[in-house]
């Protein structure tokens, strides 16, 4: 199982990812240059997140115009595993890979905090081992992560499942106070209808050890095993389909 | 400057051209020479075992054991900002990120350090507002996390705001890099953004106060560049793992001037470059202009010629322009050609070392009176004081301000801004970690100098120490007024003695700083609060002594440690409740620092401590009520028992802002063992009460009790600076 | 060929808000005085230099360039490109 | 009183530096294989409706308004407002 991780001129949590990937699953991850991309022999691609391109015009809309997301289109129709995280979320959606936009935050300005999000569907190649209705929580830190999307688009992504996490509060509810961004519906994250190319916000890489959450959560963790149970196509251990 | 100009014709035997009077002018600017401040700032210790590479340097650097060393600086940029908030803090923040990157370290860290006029004022909100959107738009696109900071409110800052950045970088010790120019034949290469004529003499601008015409010295404001930047840093690290660069130095003040007279005097060569190879923004540029650009995002790389193919192959990957524009030589000299001929020569040492300057010092004659205030009646209602207290901008929650840095990019953040004094980072490869933290009170600097700068350097090291780290080594950043009057030089050089004097008796080793003078109104003549920010770096042996802010668990016990003394001048309690500036500020002492240091440090270590926080700005009171909200936990605590000198009233108790203190808080039943600790360190500590399962302060004091709902405490502390500032 | 100033203006669509846009209309209201603007709407400005046989082509071809590179995102942006200035001697 | 559309555009100097310009034009144009197109550069942009009693008029308000409210900083940007449209009745 190889993992592509690739690296855009302004990305900045690509060795973050590559680090969890590599110390803490023991993953053969492999950092890519953009113009070095050629998806023969790899099982599976995220985008990470950061300024590719300096989030100059819209956060990712230059990337999603580079050579390489001719290879991660291809990987997707193929089937295979292509996650985007916050940046690479925001190139999935301008690439067209994803339904919907993500827009400059409500609030107008940056903000880095940690979320509580309830996972709203397991079809996901990220969200594959996570109970529906779980809560987990994660870092989010960024300035254009509001989702929008036509409304009947939306409803559309969450009778398909494809709506995969919401921002929610402590007791698990979508409320207005728990909805950093403004996004519709709360949403932090989603995915294609076959579930193998999934977009998020919030930051599972930076989640992923007790020592850097001020819960002690390790949430992240679980993301990046789940996605490692897809490639394998491998059965759920828990939650129903 | 005519002694200066008779100095050089002495020098040279000769008069030096436009180009060269031009060149001359900014090396000998305060900015860039230090020439007022250079023969005070060097009573301070620069020596230590840790330190590799002391002042003189872009940034300093500590080893800290493995093979790893930690680079860091502070830098200003006062005026920039105040006539360009966005711009002047972005490239702020990209200013002090090369220094660190010059020495083939990984830049991991930022901090910065702020300070404006009252609020509430339009212009401070403007600044304010703008400041941080140029940090957090410039930082947070660089993938730097910006982990700490802190930011003041007085009205000495109303027209001259103060920006003060650090960066912290992480690198191995046998691949450090120098600016420095040591062999003849390597080549010069210019890499980054192309040269333009953005910022010709900005360091004489840095070097002036701000008047009405400032506004109109347009070509002064730089714009950054923070994609560039990004690709910078990631290129310039690649390049120097080539092993064949052999000096780098980033451009800032006085651009390539600066840049090539300092590298080849430190490495005692000289160079000859042709400024026709320089890659220009604009084709019509003269000689003079592009010796004196500050344009910015620029690194000037010193490559050995068997090299040079390798490193521009880097150049190219990552799509920087660049340029060779010279070669070392041994001559001594800066020789500048252009299109063949010669349009400047002069010695490296002639620019790289002015005259100093040796100023007179006054101390100023309204002082006495300033610190002679009388006591004012003590409020009835010491629970009210206390929330207002907590919405007070200078104590309120700066969350709303640090949520728009990413503080976490890099994955190494594990105390984060609000949790700990400190911020604390660990290292990927190893189970260490270092913590570091900016602090000054400017109020206590400017009733008392040398306490108050003394003052700072112990806050920035307890800060350090309540996280669970050993203070290693420090940075500092002056902030005055025009130098040229005694007033302020006497500020000046007693400022520094305060801070030698806390340095030397704490053991922490000076390693880099920065002087920023001039902060003045021209009109008015008001200067700011002499204000020298300190910044303690900070190393954690073990993962499991990293501490935070916030009680725990209800039945540990809270102690205070250090003593109290009615030490209320400038504190935030007098300016703050009740409208008061003056009064004698706290005494800062070595041996009382040292004491309590030692004991939360060794409490820690024991594992009995499970939150710990430092008094400073609204003294034990303040620092208790922010534990509690943390902790979303009550108290139930006796004052009457916090060791005291000389104190005759709750208030002062209360909100004495006396240094060397903390709060801790243990499990129960360590209070013997804390005792013979503190005993052991010769300092003071006492048991105050327990965290409680309530949701309310509850302090008593004789025959008084004090009650205070933790939600309201919380609505005060955590809302206000929203308040203040509408929506940032 | 010459050359033309062409102007492009992208907005966020009606379902998308404009935060921006109500955001400077609040605070207009809020400091008083400026009663006299509504409907205040942000965008995004670009401007540019376009070679081309005439102000109609200099249009098409940044529109197509629009369209092709996703200047704007068509589920939330619209985009309004005009030819600002006549045009002049091209350069090189 | 009428109502007057006006379009304000805020954009870094000209002698200023435009790094989002640049890399627009770099890194999608250039990229995306429009040579013809150069001199790209960036700003904001924000419409309004204001009330007055005649377009000069409509322009003061809205120069006032964006110099009070510090809608751009002098140093760095120019700032253009322009009246658009011609009155029409006003609304309220
Ligand atoms: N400008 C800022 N940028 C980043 N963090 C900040 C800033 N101002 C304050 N903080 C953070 O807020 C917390 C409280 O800081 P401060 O008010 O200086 O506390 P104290 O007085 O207890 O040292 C710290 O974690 C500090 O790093
Ligand atoms: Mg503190």
């Amino acid at each position: 199982m190889r993992i592509a991780v690739l690296n855009f001129p302004g990305s900045n949590c690509e060795l973050d990812t590559i680090y969890v990937l590599r110390r803490l699953l023991n993953l053969d991850a492999e950092l890519v240059w953009h113009e070095a991309f050629d998806r023969s022999g790899y099982d599976a691609a995220i985008l990470p997140g950061g300024f590719s391109y300096g989030d100059y015009l819209r956060a990712g809309t230059i990337a999603a115009h580079s050579p390489a997301m001719k290879h991660v289109r291809a990987m997707a129709d193929e089937g295979k595993p292509v996650i985007g995280i916050c940046n690479g979320f925001q190139m999935l959606t301008e690439a067209g890979l994803l339904p919907g936009a993500l827009l400059r935050n409500e609030g107008l300005s940056f903000v880095c905090r940690w979320v509580s999000l309830r996972v709203e569907s397991n079809r996901s190649a990220l969200t594959w081992l996570l109970p529906k209705g779980a809560i987990i929580r994660l870092p989010i830190a960024h300035a254009e992560g509001r989702y929008v999307n036509e409304r009947r688009a939306i409803r559309e992504l969450w009778r398909n499942g494809q709506v995969i996490l919401t921002y929610v509060d402590e007791l698990g509810n979508p409320t207005p106070d728990a909805n950093p961004n403004g996004s519709m519906d709360n949403i932090a994250g989603i995915c294609n209808e076959r579930g193998n190319v999934v977009g998020l916000m919030p930051h599972p890489e930076r989640g992923a050890e007790g020592v850097l959450s001020p819960f002690g959560s390790e949430d992240g963790l679980m993301l990046f095993e789940s996605l490692l149970y897809f490639m394998n196509g491998g059965d759920r251990i828990c939650g129903a389909g | 400057m005519p002694e200066e100009l008779d100095y050089v014709i002495g020098q040279l035997g000769r008069e030096p051209n436009r180009i060269e009077l031009g060149m001359l002018e900014l090396m000998y600017s305060e900015h860039c020479s230090y020439k007022s401040s250079r023969p005070i700032l060097k009573i301070l210790p620069r020596e230590g075992p840790r330190v590799l590479v002391g002042p003189g340097y872009d940034a300093g650097i500590v080893d800290i054991g493995n093979g790893y060393v930690v680079a860091f600086k502070i830098e200003s940029h006062n005026h920039p900002s105040a006539i360009d908030p966005y711009n002047g803090a972005a490239t702020g923040i990209g200013g002090i990120v090369r220094d660190i990157l010059c020495t083939n370290c990984r830049p991991v860290a930022l901090l910065d350090s702020l300070r404006f006029g009252p609020p509430r004022k339009g212009r401070t909100k403007w600044l304010l507002k703008y400041v941080v959107k140029g940090i957090s738009d410039y930082g947070n696109r660089i993938g730097v996390p910006t982990v700490a900071g802190e930011v003041e409110f007085d009205e000495s800052f109303e027209t001259n705001c103060l920006v003060n950045v650090a960066c912290v970088g992480i690198g191995r010790r046998d691949s450090i890099v120098l600016a420095k120019m040591e062999s003849p034949g390597d080549y010069i290469v210019l890499m980054g953004s192309s040269t333009g004529r953005d910022g010709i003499h900005g360091v004489t601008f840095a070097s002036k106060t701000i008047t009405a015409e400032s506004e109109e010295e347009r070509p002064s404001v730089q714009i950054g560049d923070p994609f560039m930047k990004k690709m910078i840093i990631e290129a310039t690290l690649e390049a120097v793992a080539t092993g064949f660069v052999a000096g780098l130095k980033d451009l800032g003040g006085a651009g390539l001037t600066c840049a090539l007279s300092e590298m080849s005097f430190k490495g005692g060569t000289g160079v000859e470059v042709e400024l026709e190879r320089v890659h220009l923004r604009e084709e019509d540029m003269t000689p003079y202009e592009i010796m004196l650009s500050e344009s910015q995002e620029r690194m000037l790389f010193v490559v050995k010629p068997e090299g040079l193919e390798r490193v521009l192959g880097v150049f190219r990957k990552w799509g920087l322009p660049h340029s060779v524009i010279g070669r070392v030589t041994d001559t001594g000299e800066i020789l500048v050609k252009y299109r063949g001929e010669v349009v400047a020569r002069l010695p490296s040492k002639l620019l790289a070392e002015a005259p100093v300057l040796h100023r007179r010092a006054k101390r100023p004659r309204d002082l006495a009176k300033a610190l002679k205030v009388p006591k004012p009646r003590e409020p009835k209602d010491l629970g009210r004081a206390l929330v207002r207290l907590l919405s007070s901008p200078n104590i309120a929650s700066k969350e709303p301000i640090y949520s728009q840095y990413d503080y976490e990019v890099g994955i190494r953040t594990i105390v984060k801004p609000g949790d700990g004094d400190a911020a604390v980072l660990r290292l990927l490869e190893e189970p260490r970690a270092i913590a570091v933290k900016a602090d000054c009170n400017s109020r206590h600097c400017r009733l008392d100098p040398f306490n108050g700068h003394a003052g700072a350097v112990a806050e920035s090291a307890r800060n350090v120490v309540a996280v669970g780290a050993e203070p290693i080594a420090a940075v500092d950043c002056c902030n005055f007024g025009n130098p040229e009057r005694p007033e302020v030089f006497w500020q000046f050089s007693e400022g520094i003695r305060g801070l030698s004097y806390m340095l030397e008796g704490l053991g922490i080793p000076c390693v880099g700083g920065n002087v920023s003078f001039y902060n003045e109104d021209e009109r008015t003549g008001r200067a700011v609060n002499p204000t020298t920010v300190v910044v303690t770096l900070g190393l954690v042996e073990e993962l499991d002594w990293v501490t935070t802010m916030a009680f725990k668990e209800h039945g540990d016990e809270i102690f205070a440690v250090g003593r109290t003394y009615a030490e209320m001048g400038g504190s935030e309690y007098y300016h703050w409740i009740h409208g008061i500036s003056g009064g004698r500020p706290p005494r800062a002492s070595p041996g009382r620092e040292r004491s309590s240091m030692a004991i939360v440090k060794e409490a820690i270590r024991r594992g009995l401590i499970d939150a710990a926080h430092d008094c400073s700005k609204g003294g034990i009171a303040v620092a208790l009520a922010i534990m509690a909200i943390k902790g979303g936990l009550g108290i139930d605590v006796d004052l009457g028992r916090i060791p005291r000198s000389g104190v005759g009233r709750l208030d002062e108790l209360l909100f004495s802002e006396s240094y060397a203190r903390f709060v801790i808080s243990a499990r129960p039943g360590s209070a013997r063992e804390l005792r013979a600790i503190a005993e052991r360190h010769g300092g003071a500590i006492s048991r105050l009460g327990r965290v409680v399962d309530s949701s309310e302060l509850f302090m008593r004091y004789g025959g008084r009790a004090i009650r205070c709902g933790l939600g309201e405490l919380r609505e005060a502390w955590n809302g206000s600076m929203r308040r203040y500032l509408g929506e940032l | 060929m010459r050359e033309y100033l062409v102007e492009v203006i992208i907005q966020n669509k009606e379902m998308a808000k404009d935060p921006e846009g109500e955001t400077i209309e609040r605070d207009l209201i809020h400091r008083g005085g400026y009663d006299s603007i509504r409907a205040v709407r942000s965008g995004k400005y670009l401007r540019m230099l376009v070679k081309a046989d005439g102000p109609e082509r200099a249009r098409e071809i940044v529109v197509k360039m629009c369209n092709e590179l996703r200047l704007f995102n068509p589920v939330v942006h619209s985009c309004s490109v005009k030819v600002r200035a006549s045009g002049r001697k091209g350069g090189d």
